[in-house]
């Protein structure tokens, strides 16, 4: 694939733009088009491999490595999902598989299924309060940090990539069902309502027919 | 418009600088901002707010806060927001507030439903138990003008357009109650680095220290207000802390989940509520530790004509008083059982009433009060009761007698003029949350009351909540177990040192709680209220207790005591002590009744927070949904998902769309969005022994790129899922499930995988949304496919049914499949997901020259019909075995074992008279059978119920390409009566005859039998 | 009302559960089967436990012939319970709407229309448009998510006043000699060559050849003393109810897509009902997010009760079974009887439940209704697979 | 709502789970040699125990695992959690006295809410 079948594609979101809360309080927008391998196998088994592959080394329960543009994240115990910028993903995954060849694992590429939303500013942790079980303190919930979790009724994968020192900061990354990612956004949007995000209007205006 | 005649003249968290106008029954009244409806009615000299549940009596404000059992109005005359039931002492004053009262008519002060007071003798307790008992219907004739006279207000006509938001924290210590032991407790966690939430139910900080005579008591030399500002801007400084005013803990669940509930802007006017918050908010806390400082509630005591208004707790005129700058009454007579209810006579004396009396239950008063009552020339009755009061709608004043050995009243009656009759029958500690908790009451003697006695979660009560009257100790007590619950929560804390309390008051000392006051009265003329609210008299009680209700519980609900919109707070322990008086039981023996969530009533929609309406619930769309709604898709959820139905052109009906759709996918090309399926990629060395194990087939010898179809069981043998599995790699396995089943089907293999088959080297990992799916059926479908992919030859001679192959579409990588769910020649493309729009217009633009159709859900259903496929939540409903559906020859009988197998040879499922599944002709091929119709055996419907059922049809369908209506269904001993004639029965009509039949009716039109 | 008399020494049989499906048993076995020297005998206060806890949904529209059987029965004996009790059970043939939100749905409350029709029950089907008619406060608009396609409608079926049921059914026991012993727990069954011979309690061993249980929630603890294993699992429901309001809600609603279901009592309260916890406990406590998705799902369905607050909240026990059918049955070990398993679902048929297992209990073989209803249908594999009649429930 | 603490992605709101029903059930491996009650024991027979229980739960919005919990279904009290394979690990908790009495403590039944006098405070 080359960059000409950008053109062609359609990223989750892409009928969304990125939305401010007042005074840069938070910001919401659509990280389109990464590359995202969902990783089985062993940690034990497949932990030097896929450092030399990859670069990142495979993180510790809940957290993210990063070298580079590459990210490894932790979501279980022999689950990791690797995200890469965009097209650089398929050539990892062929790389992975034959250095993993033998070892049992599994590398699946979910670069289309998950929709990547980048919530960023003061207000994004009252803003996942309003979303999410999880605790969302700055002293509970830190830079680094992976958690799968419902947000309102959508389940997603939450990343800090920045942490609240940061300029813009702090930053969280969700990946979400691509299907699920509207109702992610227009509840997100909600959620930052109270600092001046504007409201997303849902998808509507579908004819149900309901009786035959 | 009055003058608030009440008011006084300073004093008070209110802003005496700006008026407030606000309507009430009809009448204009104002008050100043910070006031509640409660307080400025008071100082607006209206006692008389509302009218009992039952009896119709005048009802006045009892309390000053939640505990309040009868002064609900309805607040606001908007048809979307008006809310009933609303507490006046709760409810803060805006201009422009319009107050209604409820279940009155038609007025307030003349009410028609009074006339049930008159005939109060005859609705004794359980009275509609014993009544309507008549003839048979009597009850259902009566019925409806019994639930049109209960009820109190009324709900909104319209939607409610307000905002609710439910936030999720997570803290330390949680604090409930913002009073002097909540303080000290905030302040000590906080100090020590906790995160802390406090939450105050009420619009400001300080609890009981607002009730009290600023001018006497101080804490560190600063009056109580000043005092607590200052802690409250030391909480606000620091950043650990969460400060919640009108907010309510209402809800203690396990493990220290905590609902706190907050009234955000329910105090402010409409058009100043601000428009970027909700209306009420639900936090939902989970705190390591949680410190109960909830306050105690003043008791009721019960006596003859206690019910008037203007016979109010004398707690509540003191909070009334310093609180709210109001006096409620200006010629006063207390009537107690303890000391505290002293000091709120010499309080309400020193801030401008008269006080007319003090009568105490109790013969020896102590010395100090005594003299403290003589210097401020108060009359005392020490010993003595009240024994009835007057006044029609508004106290006027009470008689006294003395109290007896016997414990009944003698002597002289003496009559004394008021216009407020403070009474107090002492404090019981607020022990809702804690019960809530599941921890163990104590009933405390001293007390006459339960106070906390054994905890069960991580929390402690401080202060008056655990029975700790004297403000010193209350303030310690709260910083002791502020420092307790920080420190258990791993932030080791010391008890901040409280200050120094000068000029406070005597606590209440020893209660002499009297279960029913004497009144001298003959027993059947006595009227003592327990339950203001509900109207439930000492008599109903002790009848609930005379007929055998003896259980607390059964009392509670015969007599419907504490069952009101204020659950019983301030009536309940009255009732409990009345009961065990009857029972000459002690009251830990009777017990309490359960306290249950919510501590008070908490709106529905603040419950549901911003879960509703457009969030309520996701709707999933594939790639495609904008192609599929511009061009005239009607939709169908399926699970959560929306899926086009069928896309009608402009002026074609529905039942015409599907014909051309499905008659496209018969006789030229038509396309289905399928992306919708679930898919899940499975690769290990053990792949094919799992499928093997998962499914009724065998997998041991599919090739690499070859797809075979699958039936999955539960271990029940109940048919569960299908769909086809497409072979990758030798240990690589592409699986699809139904759209409804994808999760389910995941997790069942998971859970097999996991728990069960460890030794077995499977992954799995879903990618039903990876790839869009279009689905191309007909004909001409290769042509499309020939034109549309690169490195692929689709003709059917070469690229086989039941294969696959990967291709590229502009250089974008697809898989295609040809595998059919319609009987008709029929390839599936696909494509990552981000790529699934441009697809379907590829294909859409390559199929042009073929006159390509989309099709739908309705259209695939009545094609697979066509086919005699099966839609497994369709044809199955879980009580369906592959035998019942006549496709035994899916489960395999060399290979080993498979989840589901053994029970398919259960004494039941063996049974050749089960329900199978077979297609049905209707005689009249014009006839469209009617889904969940019944089959039966005879022409005509037997007039006699039961009518024996052969089975129901699951499927219908008016069928273009086999040119009449074909049906399916689930018919007993099915597969042996091919042929035979049954019928289908239908409401209002004579029975459909039927042929049954195979269920491929391609095939059967194919060789001629259709 | 009822006599609270000690427990006698022996009884000729003996109920434990002073709920209303036992209260029933006893009520039949001594009314139609003579047998008057037994007892009740109830771990707390009678009808403390899922009798007093549930929202009293009557209906009989279940799909299945056996179900619909033993519902309909039910229902039958509801219309004339008050007059033959002497006592107002408030018995209101409000109707029960069962919503339809999507075609499957629709497709399965027909089918389930049509076998009432043929089996004798009231049911009909209603378009939107026809539940907006009977129930105006229910929400048709179609813009939501989801939808009301169309209802059943059973209009036999309704409310009734839980608490006066109970009483009802112990003071016409107690006036026909049963003892009614409250505050007295089982905490043994004695067995002799495979038969009962007797029950162990807090207040003393008592002798009788015949034990029926009828304990919803605890069927399974019980049975564990005889060490018989059931195919019951014990989980939490929910109930609230709203402050009290003037008539807003005219019959019964339930939804199973959106898991609530509501009607107003008499007193004017909305009685309002959710699904189960998926976990088991015997806590009597469920968990918050049940309630506030059925808070949402309320405010969808019937928009104009937003405003309204919730009064009280509890929860009780209930026992589920696979097929989300009843076991009214024999058991292995001869004079132990078993009904439970009513899931969520037991209340509306409180009579007909007693009635027919007072029979079973009386002359040890399964009356005819109750029959399907026996244990052995999960070794055969019989199963009354109700799961679509009863998946919130009732 | 439970705190679950999960054995991979520690303490976590309950309804980031879904119970999965007892633990410790193993799937005869001989079906076809089992009578049909027998196997009727293996798919609907359960126990249900007031008291001490042994489940499974699965992490469903987090990591996908299966694992093992220890509950007292009297009271709610999580007791431990441990791996699918491990055995369970001993624990003590306040169980009712009789399987159908109450726990002393933390059951939501009336008969245990208030402590009788002689009870220790």
């Amino acid at each position: 694939m080359t960059d000409t079948h950008t053109a062609l594609r359609r990223s989750p979101l892409a009928h969304r733009s990125t939305i401010k809360a007042m005074e840069h309080a938070a910001r919401l927008s659509e990280v389109p088009f990464l590359g995202k391998l969902i990783l089985r196998g062993d940690p034990a088994k497949i932990a030097k491999t896929v450092t030399g592959v990859a670069g990142a080394s495979l993180p510790t329960a809940c957290r993210a490595t990063r070298k580079g543009d590459t990210a490894i994240l932790w979501t279980g115990p022999d689950e990791f999902w690797i995200v890469t910028p965009d097209n650089a993903h398929a050539a990892l995954a062929d790389k992975l598989g034959k250095a993993l060849s033998g070892i049992h694992h599994q590398v699946t590429d979910v670069s289309s299924y998950y929709a990547a939303i980048d919530l960023a500013g003061p207000k994004a942790r009252g803003m996942l309060m309003k979303l999410t079980t999880l605790d969302m303190d700055r002293s509970a919930f830190t830079e680094g940090e992976v958690a799968g979790s419902n947000f309102g009724a959508a389940q997603a994968t939450l990343w800090q990539t920045a942490s609240d020192e940061e300029k813009g900061g702090p930053v969280f990354r969700l990946f979400v069902r691509r299907s699920m990612a509207d109702y992610l956004w227009c509840l997100l949007a909600e959620a930052g309502f109270e600092w001046g995000m504007p409201r997303q209007a849902p998808l509507s205006g579908e004819t149900w027919r309901l009786e035959r | 418009m009055t003058a608030q005649p009440n008011r006084r003249a300073s004093g008070g968290l209110i802003d005496r600088s700006k008026v407030v106008r606000f309507r009430f029954d009809g009448r204009d009244f104002s008050g100043h901002p910070g006031d509640t409806l409660a307080s400025a009615l008071l100082a607006n000299d209206e006692h008389m707010v509302a009218r009992g549940f039952k009896y119709h009596r005048p009802r006045g404000i009892f309390g000053a806060g939640s505990e309040d059992p009868t002064a609900l109005v309805q607040i606001g005359s908007d048809a979307a927001r008006t809310d009933p039931n609303t507490r006046v002492t709760e409810q803060e004053i805006y201009d422009g507030l319009e107050a209604l009262a409820q279940n009155v008519w038609p007025s307030l002060k003349f009410d028609v439903g009074a006339v049930n007071d008159l005939f109060s003798a005859f609705l004794p307790a359980g009275f509609y138990y014993k009544t309507f008992m008549g003839p048979l219907g009597n009850w259902m004739a009566f019925e409806p003008f019994i639930r049109k006279a209960a009820g109190l207000g009324k709900a909104p006509g319209a939607p409610d357009p307000d905002r609710y938001e439910s936030i999720n924290r997570h803290c330390d210590v949680l604090v409930a109650g913002g009073g002097p032991a909540g303080l000290m407790a905030a302040l000590t966690a906080a100090k020590a680095g906790a995160r802390v939430i406090l939450a105050e139910e009420t619009a400001a900080l300080g609890g009981r220290l607002l009730s009290v005579d600023p001018d006497k008591v101080n804490l560190g030399d600063m009056a109580p207000t000043a005092w607590v500002e200052s802690i409250a801007a030391e909480l606000a400084g620091m950043d650990n802390v969460t400060v919640l005013t009108r907010t309510a803990a209402f809800g203690y669940y396990a493990q220290n989940f905590v609902g706190l509930w907050e009234r955000v802007s329910d105090h402010l006017a409409p058009n100043d509520q601000p428009a970027n918050l909700p209306r009420q908010r639900v936090w939902r806390v989970r705190a390591r530790e949680v410190v109960l400082a909830t306050g105690a509630v003043e008791r009721p005591l019960v006596f003859h004509e206690n019910d008037r208004p203007g016979i109010m707790l004398a707690g509540a005129a003191r909070t009334f008083t310093h609180r709210y700058g109001v006096l409620p009454g200006k010629r006063v007579l207390v009537f107690a059982n303890n000391d505290s209810a002293w000091e709120a006579a010499f309080d309400l004396q020193s801030s401008g009433a008269r006080v007319a009396g003090i009568v105490d239950l109790r013969r020896d008063i102590d010395g100090g009060l005594l003299s403290t009552a003589a210097e401020h020339g108060i009359s005392i009755h020490p010993g003595a009761a009240i024994v009835g009061t007057s006044g029609a709608q508004r106290v006027s004043g009470a008689t006294v007698r003395r109290m007896s050995d016997s414990g009944g009243v003698e002597g002289p009656v003496t009559a004394i003029e008021c216009d407020l009759l403070a009474v107090s029958g002492g404090w019981m500690p607020n022990i809702a949350l804690f019960s809530q908790s599941r921890g163990k009451l104590v009933y405390d003697e001293d007390l006459s009351a339960f106070r906390p006695g054994q905890s069960w979660q991580k929390e402690r009560s401080a202060g008056s909540a655990a029975a700790t009257f004297d403000l010193d100790g209350c303030l310690k007590e709260g910083a002791r177990a502020g420092a307790d619950a920080a420190s258990k929560a791993g932030i080791p804390a010391k008890a901040e040192r409280p200050p120094k309390v000068e000029g406070a008051e005597r606590p209440q000392g020893t209660p002499r709680v009297i279960p029913e006051i004497p009144s001298g009265r003959p027993r059947h003329k006595v009227r003592a209220w327990i339950d203001l609210q509900d109207d439930v008299t000492t008599k109903d009680l002790k009848l609930a207790v005379n007929e055998g209700y003896d259980s607390i519980e059964h009392a509670k609900r015969y007599t419907t005591s504490g069952m009101g919109t204020d659950q019983g707070k301030v009536a309940n322990m009255n009732a409990f002590a009345l009961v065990a008086d009857a029972l000459k039981k002690p009251i830990w023996q009777v017990g309490t009744t359960t306290y249950r969530q919510p501590w008070k009533p908490v709106t529905f929609a603040a419950m549901a927070g911003q879960h509703v309406g457009d969030h309520f619930h996701p709707r999933r769309v594939t790639p495609m949904h904008d192609w599929h709604k511009s061009n005239g898709a009607v939709f169908e959820p399926v699970g959560d998902w929306l899926r086009a139905r069928a896309y009608q052109r402009p002026g074609e009906s529905f039942e015409a769309a599907v014909r051309r759709e499905s008659l496209a996918a018969r006789e030229s090309v038509a396309a289905l969005d399928a992306s919708t399926l679930g898919k899940i990629d499975i690769r290990g060395k053990d792949a094919r022994t799992f499928l093997n194990r998962v499914y009724t087939n065998a997998w041991s010898k599919l090739a690499p790129g070859k797809a075979r179809y699958g039936l999955m069981l539960g271990e029940d043998g109940m048919v569960m899922d299908d769909g086809v599995t497409a072979c990758l790699a030798d240990d690589h396995f592409h699986m699809t499930t139904t759209t409804g089943g994808a999760a389910r089907v995941l997790t069942h293999l998971e859970d097999y995988i996991q728990t069960e088959w460890t030794d077995l080297e499977v992954y799995m990992t879903t990618v039903t949304e990876e790839w869009a799916v279009a689905s191309l059926s007909g004909p001409d479908s290769w042509r499309v496919v020939a034109e549309l992919c690169d490195g692929i030859d689709p003709d059917p001679e070469k690229f086989e049914f039941m294969s696959h192959t990967t291709a590229t579409i502009d250089g974008v990588p697809v898989r295609v499949f040809r595998i059919s769910f319609t009987g008709a020649l029929a390839y599936e493309i696909n494509i990552a997901a981000d790529y699934g729009a441009w697809l379907w217009d590829k294909v859409m633009e390559a199929g042009q020259p073929y006159g390509i159709q989309p099709y739908g859900t309705e259209a695939m259903h009545l094609l697979r019909a066509e086919k005699g496929f099966v839609i497994v939540g369709q044809e199955t409903d879980g009580t369906v075995t592959p035998a019942d559906l006549r496709m035994d020859w899916i489960v395999s009988k060399a290979k080993g074992d498979f989840i589901g197998k053994r029970s398919l040879s259960r004494s039941d499922t063996v049974r050749t008279d089960r329900k199978q599944l077979v297609g049905l002709l209707t005689e009249d091929p014009t006839l469209m059978l009617e889904e969940g119709a019944h089959v039966i055996a005879t022409a005509t419907e037997p007039a006699e119920k039961p009518v024996p059922m052969l089975g129901h049809v699951t499927s219908s369908y008016d069928s273009p390409t086999i040119g009449r209506s074909i049906a399916m269904a689930m018919v007993e001993s099915g597969g042996a009566r091919m042929g035979e004639r049954l019928w289908v029965s239908r409401k209002g009509g004579t029975p459909i005859p039927v042929k049954v039949t195979e269920t491929d009716f391609l095939k059967m039109r194919e060789d001629g039998d259709v | 009302m009822w006599r609270n008399p000690e427990p006698k020494p022996g009884y000729d049989a003996v109920v434990i559960g002073g709920g209303g499906h036992g209260l029933a048993t006893a009520y039949y076995l001594a009314k139609e089967h003579g047998m008057t020297n037994i007892a009740v005998i109830e771990k707390g206060w009678i009808g403390g436990g899922n009798s007093g806890r549930n929202t009293t949904i009557i209906r009989s529209n279940y799909l299945f012939d056996e179900s619909a059987a033993i519902y309909n029965h039910a229902l039958q004996l509801w219309t004339t319970l008050g007059r033959e009790l002497n006592y107002n059970i408030m018995m209101s043939h409000r109707g029960v709407l069962n919503l339809a939100h999507d075609e499957g749905e629709g497709r399965g409350l027909k089918r389930r229309v049509e076998a009432n029709r043929l089996n004798g029950v009231d049911s009909e089907w209603l378009d939107a448009k026809q539940v907006k008619e009977f129930c105006p406060v229910i929400n048709i608009s179609q813009d939501i998510r989801y939808p009301v396609l169309g209802a059943t409608l059973q209009r036999s079926g309704g409310t009734n006043r839980h608490d006066a049921v109970v009483w009802g059914y112990a003071r016409a026991c107690s006036a026909m000699g049963v003892d009614i012993i409250q505050q007295c727990e089982v905490t043994g069954i004695k067995t002799a060559k495979g038969a009962v011979t007797g029950v162990e309690t807090t207040r003393g061993f008592i002798k009788t050849p015949k034990v029926a249980c009828v304990t919803a929630g605890h069927t399974s603890v019980i049975a564990s003393m005889l060490d018989i294993k059931l195919p019951i699992q014990s989980h939490p429901l929910q109930a609230l109810v709203s402050e009290p309001i003037k008539p807003l809600v005219p019959c019964v609603i339930m939804s199973n897509a959106v898991h609530v279901y509501c009607s107003q009592s008499d007193k004017g309260e909305l009685v309002i009902g959710a699904g189960i916890d998926a976990h088991t406990s015997y806590t009597q406590r469920g968990s918050m997010d049940i309630i506030e998705h059925q808070m949402a799902s309320l405010c969808e369905l019937l928009p104009p009760v937003a405003r309204l607050r919730m009064m009280r909240q509890w929860g009780g026990i209930v026992d589920t079974c696979p097929d989300a059918s009843p076991i009214i049955s024999k058991t292995p070990v001869k004079g132990f009887y078993i009904n439970g398993g009513w899931g969520t679902g037991g209340w509306k048929a409180t009579p007909g439940s007693g009635h027919v297992f007072a029979w079973t209990v009386a002359k040890d073989d399964p009356h005819p209704i109750a029959a399907p209803f026996a244990l052995d249908r999960f070794h055969s594999g019989a199963l009354v697979a109700e799961h679509g009649a009863a998946a919130v429930a009732h | 709502m439970f705190l679950i603490t999960c054995p991979y992605c520690g303490t976590r709101d309950q309804s980031e789970f879904s119970n999965a029903g007892e633990a410790h059930v193993a799937r005869p491996a001989n079906g076809e040699e089992l009578t049909d009650e027998q196997w009727a024991d293996f798919v609907f027979l359960r126990n249900n125990p007031k008291g001490l229980f042994a489940e499974r739960w699965v992490h469903t919005a987090g990591c996908r695992r299966f694992f093992n919990m220890l509950r007292n279904t009297a009271t709610d009290e999580i007791l431990a959690v441990y791996e699918i394979g491990a055995k369970p690990p001993k624990v003590t908790t306040v169980e009712p006295a009789t399987p159908s009495g109450e726990a002393p403590i933390g059951s939501g039944n009336d008969a245990v809410k208030v402590m009788r006098p002689e009870e220790p405070k």
